[in-house]
């Protein structure tokens, strides 16, 4: 099974083929077959997860030569790591969900729809995957296209301006990224590079100015991905206008682009522009996680109150990946997938009661929990997770983001983001409270039903996943800590802290492994590959057993 | 082949005229006269040159061309039959559907 | 002889070539069209290429324009009296004479290599033109052959399904 | 023993577990009620076994840290799930789990017949765990859990009548104050991790190695700026100064919640966990004066409030702020286990006088119910002469008052006097003393009238509730009245075991058992305490007196206003309407932050999203878009839609492109 990453990225498009040859007036055969295909998928994506080594290195690699057009040398070459592992089950493990979600909501163009949802999917997981930067550039664009049409057909009643919207800004910023991509190669021709493989770009020296546009580039790319502040507002239209489903891969895995771009490319492949930049881009996503709260109190549909909840989580997600420590990766990663399930799960949400009652308006509910018990402790278990409450899953990222950032240089920033829970329970338990509680008093809402047997289902996974990942995160950090660390020695951290450490004391923290008696190293290459003694190293003198 | 140019000035005027009739003319039946001239003028050239060159390609070439423009006759009249068949005209100021 | 003979044809051909973009009746431009073409013919004829010649007739003046001829009556079109956009005709007629202008100048301007390949008068004499033509389409181009027997096929299917009203 | 310690915590979620999940399919009240009462009372068995061990060791060996799984590990950070047990902690969950199996027998009786009954024992199992993991963390993370899990269980209690629209507001606003502690607390946690890291290479959150650690901290500087960002987070657990307006209004929750949650235990966590982090605490002089100050002054202000306030619950909201500003008001003056002494005092007292305002509503309830009137139950002004028909909620209720009251020997009168000896004698505050000892001595004053006050609209007096319905009061069944019994019996001799030493019939047995605890504490602050500490045990006997004789005052004021001369209230209203006005609307502290903060936070939201989000940024997207567009809309005119239109550019274009390359 040594092409599994494969098999896992273009079996949904197998599932297309399949899908062709059934007539588009059998819905339920086309669902059902969707719907296998898609779990299909989860569980040959399990295989990854078992085969995995809990190392820094890439796994599962497969390397073949794909197009080679005059000085352009592109390879099929993917594989995954520590960090894009959790990101890709994140993928499978959603998409069964979405379509799930669409059996009734969905009822024109099922086939079409259908088809959308699967190329989705191998665009997402090809981006994920990708260890060749035209390849992940051909995903990035493959997953623009069925998301356009997802909200452009089947969304609500402001779909197209929505549509072209999503797709102009990501538009916008994948051009941005194409051209800095063709730059960097010629610039990595220069220093020897034979193809658009990643891993030869990050022992690539470039100079501070080249850095700074590409990052810049790049960095653009991603921040509207992401979305940060203020390129962000595509996505309350996006949201509000896309179908349940698209709502939630949205949500749940597109969104996760930006910030795995960030991880993956940005930072790595730049890491002097990413330093120069952090203080500004973490401004950014601090501003962003007030502005975002703020805004989202106020808003009157929850569809869009939810989007920009995104906003915010987001930022802090960026917060902690321009931590440049391990904490604060780490936290952004577990965020990343936090964000997933808990933001996946409460447009499922609004999308039940969207369903049930054709509105998204607040002020159209209130007294919901009397109606609807199920439905009213689900929502409140993913409201609890949004806000991050200790013991589910958004707290654990939450926190490895905010104490990580919090140790490195952006400490006052950390210190405004924090507030940001505070708000987060503000506009959180003000929908909720309007939503679900007060008198029982619209007409149309006392005839509401429960969740049935089918939305059940869908939830149940999500909640498993929100206390799963809250009390019991440590398997998730572990398989992703070797390539986080390893990124972390990528990034040579400025030695910030350590200054304060005296002399002569174990190196206990990643800050400690720049050189700094070696000054002139500063615009060298950074090294390839961390020599995995080091990372040992690390493991083994740790401060509590030191001390 | 002494008269090689003969024959190709004969063919750029008959291009030339089909030219022109495709410019001018409103009737979309002309125009399409005019087009088939144009073919015959090309025709014209790819036969002389082959003749002047002593291949038999250019001739295999016309008879590729004779059979597009068969086909596009087929085609095309059928496509102003049901033109004609709404609009009662098959003029072609008619035909300004595609505007903006 | 000959060059007397190539001018009379010439003038016949382009003179009628002319009617058939002024005549204001479309059939009176289909008569004149067949007229071209059979002029062309018989260059074909002079070039020694009479199989050419043969299908020229036979496709063109035989098929294509009897298919135009009964459209045209089909559809029984009246002839406008007034061409109402003069502006049109003229710049219509400079853009022909400008690119008349550019392929004779291009025609004087360049140098037409010597032949290439080994067809003679003689050659045509000796084996017939047909037997010449079929041996070439039927090896080197059997491929376009048969795939132009398809794009037929396209046309016919198309033509029929455009122009039935209902299908 | 200890090394059960995990089965604490377990039991109440089990009994969540089940309640939460088959609670409403079981249906029968005695057994939810039964599974839920059961659960917290196997908490207290393991308790009572592991506070046996305790003593039967000596006092050094006294400390025990269980891990159970890890947690969080990532990079230098480490948290594991892990407790910590020790004398501090045995006795915060003999408090906890004692008290709270009590409610929980009481609230089967007061629950009877509502409709989430199954929800309610499920929410108070849930608390329960939430509290004893809060309790029982052995780093500031576990800790964490239960601070914030109180308050989503206060949050979910208070909110328990959803279909009440001031319940789910009072509910969200203690939650958003609780969450305005928190990032207190996070910023508190973030800077000692820090700090010991960056400057030591001790990366921890973990109490004991802090603790071990703590001679490594300065005095002041970061450790002021840690402490207090701790004691914002306290300010919010416990209803201090300015993070108190929520508590009054939690008071929307059914009356056992209140006894459990916001008297006897969420609400003292603050003042836990200053007790847990003394040694650092101590370290800042700063802070501990914000502490002692601040407490003084919610003490004396939330008496204020309870002066004029008409329900019943209300006026003991207050008195619970009141009684918590004492106990921080001891943390400040680094009286520590005085502080856990009156949080222990007040716990029994508190909750009694809860339960026995529940049994009162409960009764007026029925009684208003038979007659089908809307009068508030709750109303102080509705009630009156109850002592005849409920004597047994009279006696919990009037032992409980004479305790809060100060009135020896009954429990309040130890901690307190204790307390305001502290802020009297205690080295750290220099001339600060005598105000904080001043105003907490006034603050008592205070809460002696307001409780008698209370006590006597509520069973003294003439029955003021409508003459048709009177027949209807009567004491409540037995399941409400055992455990007031047992908490008035604890509210009367609980004080013995912390006997100030000048009285010397008995050992401070408090004091002894937590001097492990706080010993460290009292060694740092030894560095910084003023000489001259000592003071007379006459003094002390005199101050004791003097006490007693400021809680008489207000007692028998008090009694003149409401007893003797009825119509003085009214009068006094009647020339001070500012004032009481003023004091009734709680000195407008609500309106005050919905003005301040509120209302712009609103309006600010409303202005990014209209006005930034729209317009600004959008603006430019659109923007960008019309330009185009405009663009488009001029050359859309070249698509004329006639074909010889195209033709001829075609042609033109050929004739151009050939052109150029002819004659160039």
């Amino acid at each position: 099974m040594s092409n599994v990453l494969s098999l896992t990225t273009f079996l949904p498009i197998l599932g297309v083929l399949l899908l062709l040859f059934i007539p588009k007036d059998s819905k339920s055969v086309l669902r059902n077959v969707t719907l296998a295909v898609t779990l299909v998928n989860f569980l040959v994506s399990l295989t990854i997860l078992s085969g995995f080594q809990t190392n820094a290195e890439f796994q599962f690699i497969e390397n073949m030569p794909w197009i080679a057009a005059g000085p352009f040398v592109m390879r099929y070459n993917i594989g995954i790591d520590g960090i894009s592992l959790w990101l890709v089950i994140l993928t499978t493990f959603i998409m069964p969900i979405a379509v799930l979600s669409t059996y009734t909501a969905v009822e024109e163009k099922v086939k079409e729809y259908m088809i959308c949802l699967l190329m989705l999917e191998t665009g997402m997981l090809g981006a994920f995957i990708s260890l060749d930067l035209f390849l992940f550039y051909i995903f990035w664009e493959v997953m623009l296209i069925p998301m356009y049409f997802m909200i452009g057909i089947w969304g609500g009643k402001n779909k197209i301006y929505a549509a072209v919207k999503f797709f102009i800004y990501t538009m916008v910023g994948s051009l941005l990224m194409l051209v800095a991509l063709i730059f960097l190669y010629f610039k990595g021709m220069e220093a020897g590079i034979t193809d658009f493989g990643l891993l030869q770009f990050f022992s690539l020296k470039l100079d501070m100015t080249t850095q700074i546009w590409l990052f810049l580039a790049f960095a653009f790319a991603f921040a509207i991905k992401v979305p940060m502040f203020p390129l962000h507002t595509w996505l309350p239209d996006a949201h509000t206008e896309a179908p349940t489903a698209g709502s939630v891969i949205l949500a749940a895995v597109l969104l996760k682009m930006g910030t795995y771009g960030y991880v993956r490319f940005a930072i790595p492949l730049f890491p002097d522009a990413a330093h120069k930049f952090a203080p500004m881009i973490a401004t950014l996503a601090v501003i962003g996680i007030i502005y975002a709260a703020l805004v989202a109190m106020v808003q009157e549909d929850v569809k869009k109150l939810v989007a920009y909840s995104s906003v915010a989580h987001l930022g802090f997600v960026m917060l902690g990946i321009f931590a440049f420590n391990v904490e604060g990766i780490s936290g952004g990663m577990l965020q990343m997938l936090n964000h997933g399930i808990s933001t996946g799960a409460l447009f499922l949400i609004v999308g039940f009661i969207y369903e049930r009652r054709h509105t998204r308006l607040i002020t159209d509910f209130g007294g919901l929990s009397k109606q609807m018990p199920v439905f009213a402790t689900i929502f409140m278990i993913v409201t609890l997770s949004s806000i991050g409450l200790p013991g589910t899953n958004g707290f654990v990222g939450e926190f490895l983001i905010l104490i990580g950032s919090f140790e490195s240089e952006l400490r006052w920033w950390t210190v405004v983001a924090t507030s940001g829970v505070i708000l987060s329970a503000v506009y959180m338990l003000w929908v909720f409270q309007r939503v679900m509680f007060g008198e029982l008093d619209n007409p149309k809402n006392q005839k509401l039903l429960d969740l049935n047997a089918r939305e059940l289902t869908i939830m149940v996974p999500l909640i498993v996943m929100i206390f799963v990942m809250g009390l019991y995160p440590k398997p998730f950090i572990d398989k992703m800590d070797p390539a986080v660390r390893k990124l972390v020695s990528q990034m040579r951290v400025a030695p910030v802290n350590a200054q304060a450490i005296p002399a002569g004391l174990p190196a206990g923290h990643p800050a400690m492994e720049t050189p700094a008696a070696e000054p002139s190293m500063m615009p060298a290459g950074h090294p390839v590959v961390a020599p995995s003694s080091d990372v040992n190293t690390e493991k083994v003198v740790n401060p509590h057993e030191a001390k | 082949m002494e008269n090689l140019n003969g024959y190709l000035i004969v063919s750029a005027i008959l291009f030339a005229i089909g030219t022109i009739g495709v410019l001018t003319r409103k009737n979309a039946i002309v125009i399409f006269m005019c087009i088939e001239l144009m073919l015959n003028a090309v025709n014209l050239t790819f036969i002389s040159l082959s003749r002047h060159l002593g291949h038999l390609d250019g001739q295999i070439f016309v008879i590729f061309i004779m059979t597009v423009a068969a086909a596009e006759a087929a085609v095309g009249l059928a496509l102003m039959i049901a033109f004609y068949n709404n609009k009662e005209s098959i003029d072609v100021e008619d035909v300004n559907l595609m505007k903006w | 002889m000959e060059t007397l003979f190539f001018v009379i044809i010439s003038l016949v051909a382009i003179i009628s070539a002319i009617l058939v973009i002024t005549c204001k009746n479309p059939i009176n431009s289909a008569l004149s069209l067949i007229m071209t073409f059979f002029c062309l013919a018989t260059y074909y004829v002079m070039l020694d290429a009479p199989f050419m010649a043969a299908i020229q007739v036979m496709v063109y003046a035989g098929a294509i324009m009897v298919l135009i001829v009964f459209t045209i009556m089909l559809l029984n079109i009246r002839v406008n009296a007034t061409q109402k956009h003069s502006h049109k005709v003229l710049l219509g007629s400079i853009l022909g004479i400008f690119i008349l202008i550019n392929t004779v100048v291009l025609l004087f301007k360049s140098q037409v290599s010597n032949p290439v390949g080994g067809l003679t008068g003689d050659l045509i004499k000796n084996l017939g033109h047909s037997e010449l033509i079929g041996r070439e389409m039927f090896t080197t181009f059997l491929l376009p052959f048969e795939i132009t027997s398809i794009l037929l096929l396209v046309a016919i299917i198309g033509s029929v399904i455009l122009a039935k009203k209902k299908i | 023993m200890f090394d059960n310690v995990w089965l604490i915590p377990l039991f109440p979620l089990i009994g969540f577990l089940i309640n939460g999940f088959f609670g409403k399919k079981i249906k029968n009240e005695a057994v939810i009620g039964g599974i839920g009462t059961l659960m917290i009372f196997m908490s207290f068995i393991v308790s009572c076994g592991i506070l046996m061990q305790m003593i039967g060791l000596p006092p050094e060996q006294r400390v025990f840290e269980k891990v159970l799984f890890p947690w969080i590990h990532c990079g230098n950070f480490k948290a594991d799930m892990a407790f910590l047990v020790d004398p501090l902690s045995a006795v915060m969950i003999m408090v906890v789990t004692g008290v709270g199996s009590l409610i929980h027998l009481y609230s089967i009786g007061y629950m009877h017949g509502e409709e989430g009954f199954y929800r309610f024992f499920a929410y108070l199992n849930l608390f329960c765990m939430a509290m004893l993991l809060l309790v029982l963390g052995n780093n500031m993370l576990v800790m964490f859990i239960g601070w914030e899990g109180v308050g989503l269980c206060s949050y979910l209690l208070i909110g328990y009548y959803f279909h009440k629209k001031s319940a789910g507001d009072a509910g969200k606003k203690a939650f958003v104050m609780n969450r305005v502690g928190d990032f207190g607390f996070l910023l508190g946690m973030f800077t000692l991790y820090w700090w010991f890291g960056s400057n030591h290479n001790i990366w921890t959150i973990n109490f004991t190695e802090i603790k071990a650690a703590s001679h490594l901290l300065p005095y002041g500087g970061v450790v002021t700026v840690a402490t207090l960002c701790f004691f914002v987070g306290a300010t919010g657990k416990s209803a201090q100064i300015p993070l108190f307006t929520w508590l009054p209004d939690a008071m929307e929750g059914p009356t056992p919640v209140s006894a459990l949650i916001h008297a006897a235990t969420m609400v003292t966590a603050g003042v836990y966990m200053i007790g847990r982090m003394s040694f650092v605490f101590i370290k800042s002089p700063d802070t501990m004066m914000v502490v002692a100050v601040v407490g003084a002054a919610t003490a004396i202000f939330a008496a204020t409030i309870g002066t004029a306030q008409n329900d019943i619950k209300r006026v003991l909201a207050y008195s619970t702020v009141s009684q918590l500003g004492f106990m921080f008001l001891a943390m400040g003056v680094g009286a520590f286990w005085a502080g856990i002494f009156h949080l222990m005092t007040h716990a029994f007292f508190k909750a009694c006088m809860f339960l026995g305002s529940g049994s009162v509503i409960h009764s007026m309830h029925h009684a208003l119910h038979h007659g089908h009137l809307h009068d508030d139950a709750q109303d102080m002004r509705n009630m009156g002469g109850l002592r005849k028909v409920m004597p047994i909620t009279f006696i919990t209720f009037f032992v409980s008052t004479l305790a809060i009251a100060g009135i020896f020997p009954f429990s309040g009168f130890f901690s307190k006097d204790e307390i305001l000896w502290k802020a009297f004698s205690n080295p750290y505050h220099g001339n600060l003393n005598i105000i904080l000892w001043g105003t907490g001595a006034i603050a008592a004053c205070f809460t002696a009238f307001y409780m008698f006050r209370l006590v006597f609209m509520t069973f003294f007096g003439e029955c003021r509730i409508n003459p048709k319905v009177k027949s209807h009061l009567h004491e409540s069944p037995l399941v409400i009245t055992i455990p007031l019994m047992v908490l008035g019996a604890l509210a009367t001799v609980g004080g013995f075991i912390g006997m100030p030493k000048v009285m010397g019939a008995l050992p401070n047995y408090l004091e002894h058992w937590l001097d492990p605890v706080f010993e460290l504490a009292n060694e740092f602050g030894t560095k910084y305490a003023h000489e001259g500490g000592h003071h007379s045990h006459a003094l002390e006997w005199g101050l004791m007196g003097l006490s007693i004789a400021i809680a008489v005052v207000g007692i028998m004021i008090a009694l003149t206003m409401y007893v003797k001369n009825t119509g003085a209230p009214a009068r006094f209203t009647a020339t001070f309407p500012a004032l009481h006005r003023a004091v009734y609307n709680k000195w407008y502290i609500d309106e005050l932050y919905d003005f301040l903060f509120v209302n712009p936070c609103k309006a600010f939201g409303q202005f990014l999203w209209k006005g930034f989000d729209v317009v600004v940024v959008d603006g430019i997207v659109n923007g960008v878009a019309n330009v185009v567009m405009g663009f488009s809309g001029i050359f859309r005119y070249m698509q004329s839609g006639y074909i010889y239109n195209y033709a001829f550019s075609m042609v033109l274009g050929v004739v151009v492109i050939l052109g150029y390359y002819i004659f160039k």
